[in-house]
């Protein structure tokens, strides 16, 4: 872990969408993380926890209503016409749905090409070679390239993202739930590719995920996020062992494992209640409603992440006695 | 695995929400109204030719001081607005002179509504149970039937219907009354006339409803609780399929009112599209007028009304809406 | 109410005197100084007595009948009329009719504020009207209408006017003073707000839709009026009309259409009548215009058709060719201008006979005026009057008649007619089509429009320069004080001449439409105006 | 491995049957339709729709016969003979004659192809400035998605009529005018569907995809969203061309329609309109014309709207 | 072993599409027995969803089409020879289902409660208040907090939790004998998703029903099921009990399933295993076994000629070639390689 280069930095990351009157959702609200060059950031959360507007608000493609999103160490929000240009070219995204991502109208060429063709990097029987080449990476052929996004199927869908991601070079790419529109048979199939594409080219990627089997797979640290905060932050292995938060420890102990018999042992934390709406959030810790440790304490004050283990993060009132409490847990 | 977003509705009163939308309106109408009474000030034609054409000038110039026609346009307006705001009076006609334009509409309103409305509840109920039948028979002869039957309603322009229904039912056959007002039997020919495109339409849009909502989750559970078929029908399919129909009404409820000039010259009907012709082709502008607002306010009125309605029937609106 | 169930017998025996008719414009409304459309024209005349009438008989005859005067003397010079009022003459509401009730109508006419839409025509007429009108320093009480007493109503004229009585029964319908006084401009605004001294009285009315009138008790003659109650529906569709006609739901319809005329007739429930229009149908042609400045140029365009074959196409057949600006029924005095004259008036017919070949006019104009020879190079615009399927049936006729003939080019402007004359105010025409329906039966009624300073039609309109204008304005004025009816008819041709023979004016036709009445219907006459004295109309079954 | 194969082998030979070969063969991405672009495919499924394509057909003949049936009956839509009016349809007069005795036959085809181009010329200017301000609408949203809103709201409650009558005149009585003044009303519709076409693609990932590729406003206009709108207002236009029609007929019924001499479907209905008790012919072929006409464009419309459908899509 | 209650027998189902028929169920088999778990596993489109309803008699009419020989016995009946009208009685409330979507398998504008009651009230003969009890019962009973208000809302005011609980209800309202639950909990977060398995299965204890579970979450399963079925391209390619799938599966795919899933105890990161290609199309299904194209182990065999079905267990059987006496069995893993029964 050492003197890692640090590429993105989010600080205190908030994004509000204004639904009607009065009314704010607030889908991202004040995140912190770092990602070194070369890395896997994980991020898992429930459906609806802000993960995609958190990737999308890294990218730029949502405004941040506050925080900053520093690339290199410059702000991406501050950057004029050019400098963004020149962001978009280094940074890229691979979307959670592969049916929407894919512009029916366009061929798979052109939806490939299409970077090329922005950053004018190749042009005439280049370009066409440079595409090829992308399809065959991601395992597809040369023929595909005249074909409409609607004769694939989804995995190969995907792949295509991947490829228009890839084409102009990043060093960065959001992985914005690439998989969970995929078949099981299918996943497998994406998930390595990107595994053996970073290794191949370095790169840094920001993966989001509500499997969490996955994410651990692919990442080397992990956040968690709860209703638009990152309650835990720590490097994956450490993370499924020794969860500290108590959301965390409920969802490794909901995770159903593919195996009869750790499935009949299992110790289950059972969450009671439902999930509350992200608009107009209440005060306080936003799991309180769930949490059966909740005191006082977490319903008047919003905890913030504290490194209670070396690169282990926890936002919680109660993490560090629950800790000392059970250790073992 | 789709993505699910929550589309948490505003949750303003309704009071708010109608008072916003009020306010809206307002200023709709009087640009309405400004632009109206420029555009037939503008308008080519004199309204009082008509009156005045055979009058020596110095005549005429009496005639134009009386209804302010020698002022400046803009004069005009300040005046006209002025007096429209303070007194909500639309002005004498100046074509049916003695007669102010509200009560010549107030008095010819009930009658286009009359078959208007009568027009409009056949369009709907005719309309819904037809594109009831042709969905829930899909591909069978019935819907074959409706569906042409549909298509062939909307490609008759209604004055040729009309004609037509005259011509057999009153005339050849003698079964009601060529024209005329006032009972029962002279409303069959122009409500016909009147509600048989509307019919094909509503049935066309309740056809295409009703089978998107049969393709519905919903239907199924429904089936799979034991529902039968008709307890299908009536409890889970046909307010479902008529909502997106209710938008559909919203225009037409202020078109009830506007009253269709050609079936009222066929019929001998005293609406109000009469008057509107008659008033726009004579720059009879306090009619205009008149009659434009009246329209502009039923018309963003319905609006209204139908997302009232909406909330009525779809819970979801209503809640949304109404919290708090 | 409706048609249906009128016809049945009431227990008496005796059929029931009702009469269901049909128009096909509405009624603007019921105050006779600001309302004076032809359809209120025609409700005045059922429920509204001037002080005289003018009726037609059987056999298109006219007489000026006593209504609300019972007499009236006419001084030697023609100048003062004076009017003994019918002592029997009531309103509705039981008040009596007096000259000061007619003296209050004279002098509201004059008043400029009231706007009287009929107060033009006494203008240069009545004494002092003009005057007070146009706040010239008289005022209304000044005019020379003056209420003697109760019973005698004096009115003093400018000139001799042979017309004078049926301008008086044509223009000049009452209103009740006491109640004026006390509604203002709101009096008639409904028929409650109104009182009648006609034959009959409204009973209701409802824009447009129908006006029932019943018989008026009050009224002096009352014992004569045998008709007991009206339907004037509103029908605009004139096939519904017809078709309702036929079904017996109307006992009056008047149809050009000469398909329904035979099965009407077919059917022999039907009297059918005709008579001719008094309302001739012209057209006006700019003599500003680059072409239209050349007499001879709009002389062919004069001739360039028939008259006759103009009607049997366009009117099934329905209306008379005329040849001079006067339908042959106009009158001077006691007898019709064209008898007067001799038939000189007949000017086009003379211009057919002179001119054989209107294209070489046409170019010999074109030459005169040092343009291009060729008639195809010439393009003339028609404005219609109104946008009505007859307008455009006409309007295409004429196209193809001027360019088979002529060899021009003719482009149709079809518009609506207040914005015909508009466009004719401005000058902005070539050829328009007219019609007028004169308000007495004189041919100053007609010549005056296109007095060059004051008519209508003046010459700013028509763009009509050089000494004729002036011509024909001094004959005019000479015409309105001569006494003679020869020498003024004379005068009257001689004008005409000015307009018709030059080709400024293109008279065509009279309307000819036959009024089919079911049999059962009597004593129904149509007049030249449309005007039907309903209090002797009966029903006999 | 076709099925004949299979007939042969019946007799299992052990050594070759039992080798393994993996997923030898399997191209891998293999992808099983034909490849089609969209429109090809859209087309193909039209092209299913029998009858879209019989509208499509009969819509192709009745453009034939407007334009060619005059040359071949030779006769002038114009020319008036008082001789022989009203005449029922003849060898000489296929579809008879009208009351002044003129061609009918050649009036519906000269009448049709005014109408029709009446139709199509409206319907572009409204797509035109619909499909425009809809898109900047939808695009820019904020203040100028609701000042154009508030004037969509301002025009479609303007009287239409008022507005038909004030250009006519303003502007001479015109096709232009016509054709203006129907379509200057009717953008609002388009503006208003174009715009929610946008919104809703506006969110579509792609088009944030093309956005993170660092694609101008312009490019992600031209490329992505007017593409993907163009075929529900494919549809809409298809469906709106007959109302143009019937809208014309209305205004000639009115009095405001084409300038004569020249003549339209609906000039010729309203004219028969009036002859319908004795000559119904007269009322009988331009309707004749006119509900073909509108069948046709429907069919292709709902043919259209058929094959757009993503739902039906495979 | 328990009562067998439902039979299922050569069930096959295709449907009429544009592009032609669609073979979605070529054939299965099974049975279920009164208060089992069988799971029916498979990915995406490979027919779990058409073939239970198909047992529920769901399908379109329209352009579904259920060969002539396949049966549906239900206590012995074959529902599939049964009137609508006999079906409308055995819907809902001797075999229940709950769908896959919690969103969109509620009328939205029908408050829940009533849609509770309608289940109850179309098939026993008791009053609407009564019913309304009952209803509010079942809305305590899967745990809904407040239910007396909850029963007055409507769809769109529950969360997806709350939603799929309500379908429990629903399902169960009338006590059911068979429960088939299409993806009861796919549309919702583990942590929900673990209270209502948890629910479903005290549930169906309580009830002692038998419950079709369709999936293709191996996780629930293992949790779960007692019995597996594994399908691919509309057939079943092996079935056993949990432990006999999960330890000593028989079939390269189901195989392949299992692998794909990252072990999340496992601290080594090797490369998943993944399979190549895509499932086959239903139109022109392949000849022979329609994994073979995709099968690591395929032979040539497998392309030609579909596998007989060898029985491991009085549980487990698979149609698979390379347990073929014949077939090449080198480089198969340990635990894949059974013997016959
Ligand atoms: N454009 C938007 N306008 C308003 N609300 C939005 C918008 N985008 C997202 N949201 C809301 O923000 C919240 C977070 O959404 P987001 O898509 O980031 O969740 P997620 O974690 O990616 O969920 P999932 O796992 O379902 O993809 C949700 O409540 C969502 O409804
Ligand atoms: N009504 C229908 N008409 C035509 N084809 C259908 C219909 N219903 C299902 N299919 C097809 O049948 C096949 C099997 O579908 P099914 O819904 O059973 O899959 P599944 O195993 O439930 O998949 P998933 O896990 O996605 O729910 C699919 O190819 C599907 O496209
Ligand atoms: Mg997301
Ligand atoms: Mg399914």
């Amino acid at each position: 872990m050492d003197k890692k280069e640090v590429l993105i930095e989010v600080k205190d990351l908030k994004k509000y969408f204004q639904v009607g009157k009065n009314q704010t959702l607030k889908a991202v609200d004040g995140v912190n993380f770092k990602i070194y060059k070369g890395e896997t950031l994980g991020i898992v959360g429930e459906s609806g926890c802000g993960k995609t507007t958190c990737g999308k608000t890294v990218m730029g493609l949502y405004k941040a209503t506050g925080g900053e999103v520093l690339f290199d160490g410059v702000d991406i929000n501050k950057l004029n016409k050019n400098e963004k240009k020149e962001f978009t070219k280094r940074a890229q995204i691979i979307f959670q749905d592969p049916y929407s991502s894919l512009n029916p109208r366009m061929t798979v060429g052109d939806i490939i090409g299409e970077g090329i063709d922005i950053h004018k990097l190749y042009t005439g029987k280049e370009r066409q070679e440079k595409i090829y080449e992308l399809l065959e990476l991601v395992g597809l052929n040369r023929e595909h390239a005249l074909r409409f996004p609607h004769e694939f199927s989804g995995g190969q869908r995907q792949r295509i993202g991947i490829a228009r991601a890839l084409a102009i070079e990043p060093e960065f790419i959001v992985c914005d739930e690439p998989i969970s529109a995929l078949d099981v048979s299918i996943q497998a199939q994406v998930v390595n590719l990107l595994i053996e594409l970073q290794q191949k080219k370095n790169l840094t990627y920001l993966f989001i995920a509500h499997d969490l089997s996955m994410v651990k797979h692919i990442s080397d640290r992990v956040g968690v996020m709860y209703l638009g905060n990152m309650v835990e932050f720590a490097e994956s292995d450490e993370l499924y062992q020794n969860p500290l938060h108590p959301y965390t420890k409920a969802l490794m102990a909901a995770i159903p494992i593919p195996d009869p018999d750790t499935e009949e042992q299992k110790k289950r934390i059972r969450l009671e209640g439902e999930i509350p709406s992200p608009v107009n959030p209440k005060p306080g810790c936003r799991f309180v409603t769930r949490c059966r440790y909740a005191t006082e304490k977490c319903h008047q004050e919003t905890p913030q992440l504290e490194e209670l283990k070396p690169e282990h993060f926890v936002a919680c009132h109660r993490a560090k006695e629950l800790m000392e409490d059970h250790p073992q847990e | 695995m789709k993505i699910k977003r929550k589309k948490e509705k505003g949750t303003e009163s309704m009071v708010k929400f109608i008072g916003k939308r009020l306010a809206y309106a307002v200023l709709t109408l009087f640009l309405i109204t400004t632009a109206t009474f420029f555009l037939v000030a503008g308008a080519p034609g004199d309204p009082i030719a008509a009156k005045v054409g055979q009058m020596p000038e110095q005549a005429q110039e009496i005639i134009r001081e009386k209804y302010g026609l020698d002022q400046p346009v803009v004069k005009r307006y300040t005046t006209y607005m002025k007096n429209l705001l303070t007194t909500g009076d639309f002005g004498e006609s100046i074509i049916y002179t003695g007669q102010s334009a509200n009560d010549i509409i107030k008095n010819n309103t009930l009658v286009s509504a009359k078959i208007g409305l009568l027009g409009l509840l056949f369009q709907t109920t005719i309309g819904i149970c037809l594109g009831m039948v042709a969905a829930l028979n899909r591909g069978k002869p019935v819907d074959h039937v409706i569906r042409v039957l549909v298509v062939l309603a909307i490609c008759v322009p209604s004055f040729v219907f009309a004609s037509v229904l005259q011509y057999f039912l009153a005339f050849k056959w003698k079964l009601v009354p060529v024209f005329g007002w006032g009972q029962m039997k002279h409303y069959i020919l122009p409500v016909a006339a009147y509600a048989i495109g509307g019919i094909a339409s509503y049935t066309k849009y309740m056809r295409n409803s009703t089978l998107s909502v049969i393709g519905e989750d919903y239907i199924i559970t429904a089936k799979a609780k034991g529902c039968t078929k008709k307890r299908v029908v009536r409890k889970h399919v046909l307010r479902n399929a008529m909502l997106p129909i209710i938008t559909m009404i919203g225009p037409s409820l202020a078109g009830i009112f506007a009253g269709s000039f050609i079936l009222e010259r066929m019929f001998a009907i005293p609406g109000l599209g009469f008057y509107y012709v008659k008033a726009v082709s004579d720059n009879d502008y306090t009619m205009v007028i008149g009659l434009t607002i009246f329209f502009a306010i039923l018309f963003v009125g319905s609006l209204i009304v139908v997302d009232i309605l909406y909330g009525i029937v779809d819970p979801r609106i209503r809640v949304a809406k109404g919290k708090k | 109410g409706c048609g249906g169930d009128d016809k049945k017998a009431s227990s008496d025996g005796k059929t029931e005197q009702v009469l269901n008719i049909s128009n096909n414009s509405v009624v603007v409304g019921l105050n006779p100084l600001i309302n004076t459309t032809g359809p209120d024209n025609s409700a005045f005349n059922m429920v509204l007595d001037p002080l005289v009438k003018r009726v037609t008989r059987d056999g298109n005859t006219y007489e000026i009948i006593p209504a609300a005067a019972e007499s009236w003397d006419i001084s030697e010079d023609g100048l003062t009329y004076t009017f003994h009022m019918n002592k029997d003459a009531k309103w509705s509401d039981g008040t009596k009719v007096t000259a000061n009730d007619f003296e209050f109508t004279f002098q509201k006419m004059a008043t400029p504020s009231v706007a009287a839409t009929n107060a033009w025509l006494f203008d240069g007429v009545i004494e002092n009207f003009t005057e007070a009108l146009y706040d010239q320093g008289k005022k209304p009480e000044d005019i020379g209408v003056h209420a003697i007493d109760e019973d005698t109503l004096e009115i003093k004229i400018i000139h001799p006017a042979s017309y004078f009585l049926e301008l008086v029964s044509s223009s000049a319908y009452p209103v009740n003073k006491a109640m004026y006084e006390e509604l203002g401009s709101d009096y008639a605004t409904s028929e409650t707000k109104t009182v009648f001294n006609g034959p009959f009285k409204i009973e209701s009315w409802s824009q447009n839709t129908e006006m029932v009138v019943v018989r008026n008790d009050q009224y002096w003659g009352a014992d004569d009026v045998k008709l007991d109650k009206i339907n004037c529906k509103i029908i605009q569709e004139s096939g519904t009309a017809v078709q309702s006609y036929i079904n017996g739901e109307l006992d009056v319809i008047g149809t050009t259409d000469a398909n329904w005329g035979k099965t009407i007739e077919e059917q022999g429930e039907s009297e059918s009548y005709q008579v001719p229009d008094s309302s001739p149908e012209f057209f006006m042609l700019n003599v500003a215009n680059e072409y239209l400045c050349n007499e001879k140029i709009r002389q062919a365009l004069t001739v360039a058709y028939d008259r006759q074959e103009m009607i049997d196409t366009l009117r099934n057949g329905k209306g008379v060719p005329i040849y001079s600006m006067m339908p042959d029924t106009v009158q001077v005095g006691e007898k019709t201008y064209t008898e007067l004259v001799g038939g000189k008036n007949h000017f086009v017919q003379e211009l057919q006979e002179e001119i054989k070949d209107p294209k070489a006019l046409l170019i010999e104009g074109l030459k005169e005026l040092g343009k291009d020879p060729d008639p195809s190079k010439v393009t003339i615009r028609y404005a219609s009057r109104g946008t009505d399927e007859l307008s455009k049936k006409i309007a295409e006729w004429m196209k193809q008649q001027w360019e088979s003939v002529l060899g021009i080019n003719v482009e149709i402007d079809m518009m609506e007619w207040n914005i015909m004359w508009d466009k004719i105010d401005a000058g902005d025409y070539d050829i328009a089509t007219g019609g007028w329906g004169p308000y007495y039966n004189e041919p100053s009624a007609l010549l005056q429009l296109f007095d060059p300073d004051n008519g209508y039609f003046n010459a700013e309109k028509t763009g009509w320069s050089g000494e004729d204008p002036k011509k024909y304005q001094e004959l005019l004025n000479a015409a309105k004080f001569e006494v003679d009816d020869q020498k003024k008819a004379e005068l009257y041709l001689q004008a005409e001449e000015l307009v018709v023979k030059s080709g400024l004016i293109e008279p065509t036709y009279v309307e000819e439409a036959p009024t089919f009445v079911k049999k059962y219907v009597k004593n129904y006459f149509v007049s030249t105006v449309g005007q039907v004295d309903f209090s002797k109309v009966y029903i006999e079954k | 491995m076709s099925t004949k194969e299979v007939v042969m082998t019946e007799e299992w030979n052990e050594s070759d049957d039992f080798k393994r070969v993996g997923t030898e063969g399997l191209s891998g991405e293999d992808i099983g339709q034909k490849s089609l672009t969209y429109w090809a495919d859209v087309w193909r499924r039209f092209r299913e729709n029998k009858l879209a394509i019989f509208g499509l057909i009969l819509l192709g003949v009745i453009v034939v016969i407007l334009f060619v049936g005059p040359l071949i009956t030779g006769q002038d839509y114009q020319l008036i003979d008082a001789s022989i009016k009203n005449q029922g349809p003849s060898s000489a007069h296929w579809f008879g004659t009208d009351d002044m005795g003129r061609d009918l036959f050649t009036r519906v085809c000269v009448g049709g192809r005014i109408s029709i181009y009446i139709g199509l010329c409206c319907t572009l200017v409204m797509f035109v400035i619909g499909a425009l301000l809809g898109a900047l609408s939808g695009l820019k949203g904020g203040l100028v998605d609701d000042i154009i809103m508030r004037i969509c709201e301002f025009i479609g409650n303007l009287p239409y009529l008022i507005i038909v009558v004030i250009l006519s005149m303003v502007l001479g009585r015109s096709m232009f005018s016509l054709v203006f003044a129907m379509s200057l009303t009717a953008w609002v519709g388009t503006a208003r569907m174009v715009r929610g076409q946008i919104l809703q693609i506006k969110e579509q990932d792609y088009v944030q995809a093309a956005t993170a590729l660092g694609a101008s406003t312009g490019r992600i206009i031209v490329k992505h969203l007017l593409p993907n709108t163009l075929g529900i207002i494919m549809v809409d236009i298809t469906m709106s061309v007959p109302g143009f029609i019937f809208s014309e007929a209305f205004l000639s019924y009115i009095g405001l329609g084409v300038r004569p001499p020249e003549t339209s479907w609906g000039a010729l209905a309203s004219a028969g309109q009036q002859q319908l008790m004795f000559y119904p012919h007269e009322l009988f072929f331009p309707c004749l014309m006119i509900v073909l006409t509108m069948l046709t464009f429907h069919l292709i419309g709902d043919g259209l709207s058929d094959a757009l459908d993503p739902k039906l899509r495979k | 072993m328990k009562e067998k209650i439902l039979e299922v027998k050569n069930l096959e189902v295709s449907f009429k599409t544009y592009a032609g028929i669609s073979h979605a169920v070529r054939g299965i088999d099974f049975n279920l027995h009164k208060g089992e778990t069988l799971a029916i596993v498979g990915e995406s489109g490979c027919g779990k969803t058409v073939s239970s309803k198909a047992i529920m008699r769901l399908l379109p009419e329209s352009n579904t089409l259920i060969n002539e020989n396949s049966e549906v016995l239900f206590h012995g009946e074959d529902l599939l020879k049964k009137s609508e009208n006999e079906m409308v009685s055995i819907r809902g409330s001797k075999i229940s289902m709950i769908f896959q979507d919690p969103m969109t398998s509620l009328n939205p504008t029908m408050k829940i409660g009533d849609q509770i009651a309608e289940s109850i009230l179309i098939h026993r003969q008791i009053s609407k208040e009564e019913a309304y009890k009952e209803a509010l019962e079942m809305l305590q009973l899967v745990k809904i907090p407040n239910a007396e208000k909850r029963m007055k809302q409507y769809p769109f005011e529950f969360s997806g939790g709350m939603r799929q609980r309500a379908m429990i209800a629903i399902a169960l309202a009338c006590k059911p004998e068979i429960l088939i639950a299409d993806e009861p909990t796919t549309a919702l977060d583990v942590t929900i998703q673990a209270q209502i398995m948890e629910l479903i299965g005290e549930l169906q204890k309580e009830l002692d029903m038998a419950m079709i579970l369709v999936t293709h979450d191996l996780g629930v399963v293992a949790s779960v099921a007692d019995k597996i079925q594994v399908m691919y391209a509309g057939k079943i390619v092996e079935r056993g009990d949990v432990r006999e799938i999960f330890y000593q599966s028989t079939h390269p795919y189901t195989r392949a399933l299992l692998d794909s899933v990252p072990k999340i105890h496992s601290i080594n990161k090797e490369t998943l295993y993944s399979l190549k290609g895509t499932p086959p199309d239903l139109i022109n299904p392949p000849v022979g076994c329609s994994f073979a194209p995709r099968c690591e182990y395929g032979m040539n065999i497998c392309r030609k000629k579909y596998p007989e079905l060898t029985k491991f267990s009085d549980t487990q059987e698979c149609n698979c070639w390379l347990h073929d006496p014949r077939a090449d069995v080198s480089n198969l893993p340990e635990n894949m390689i059974r013997g016959r029964q």
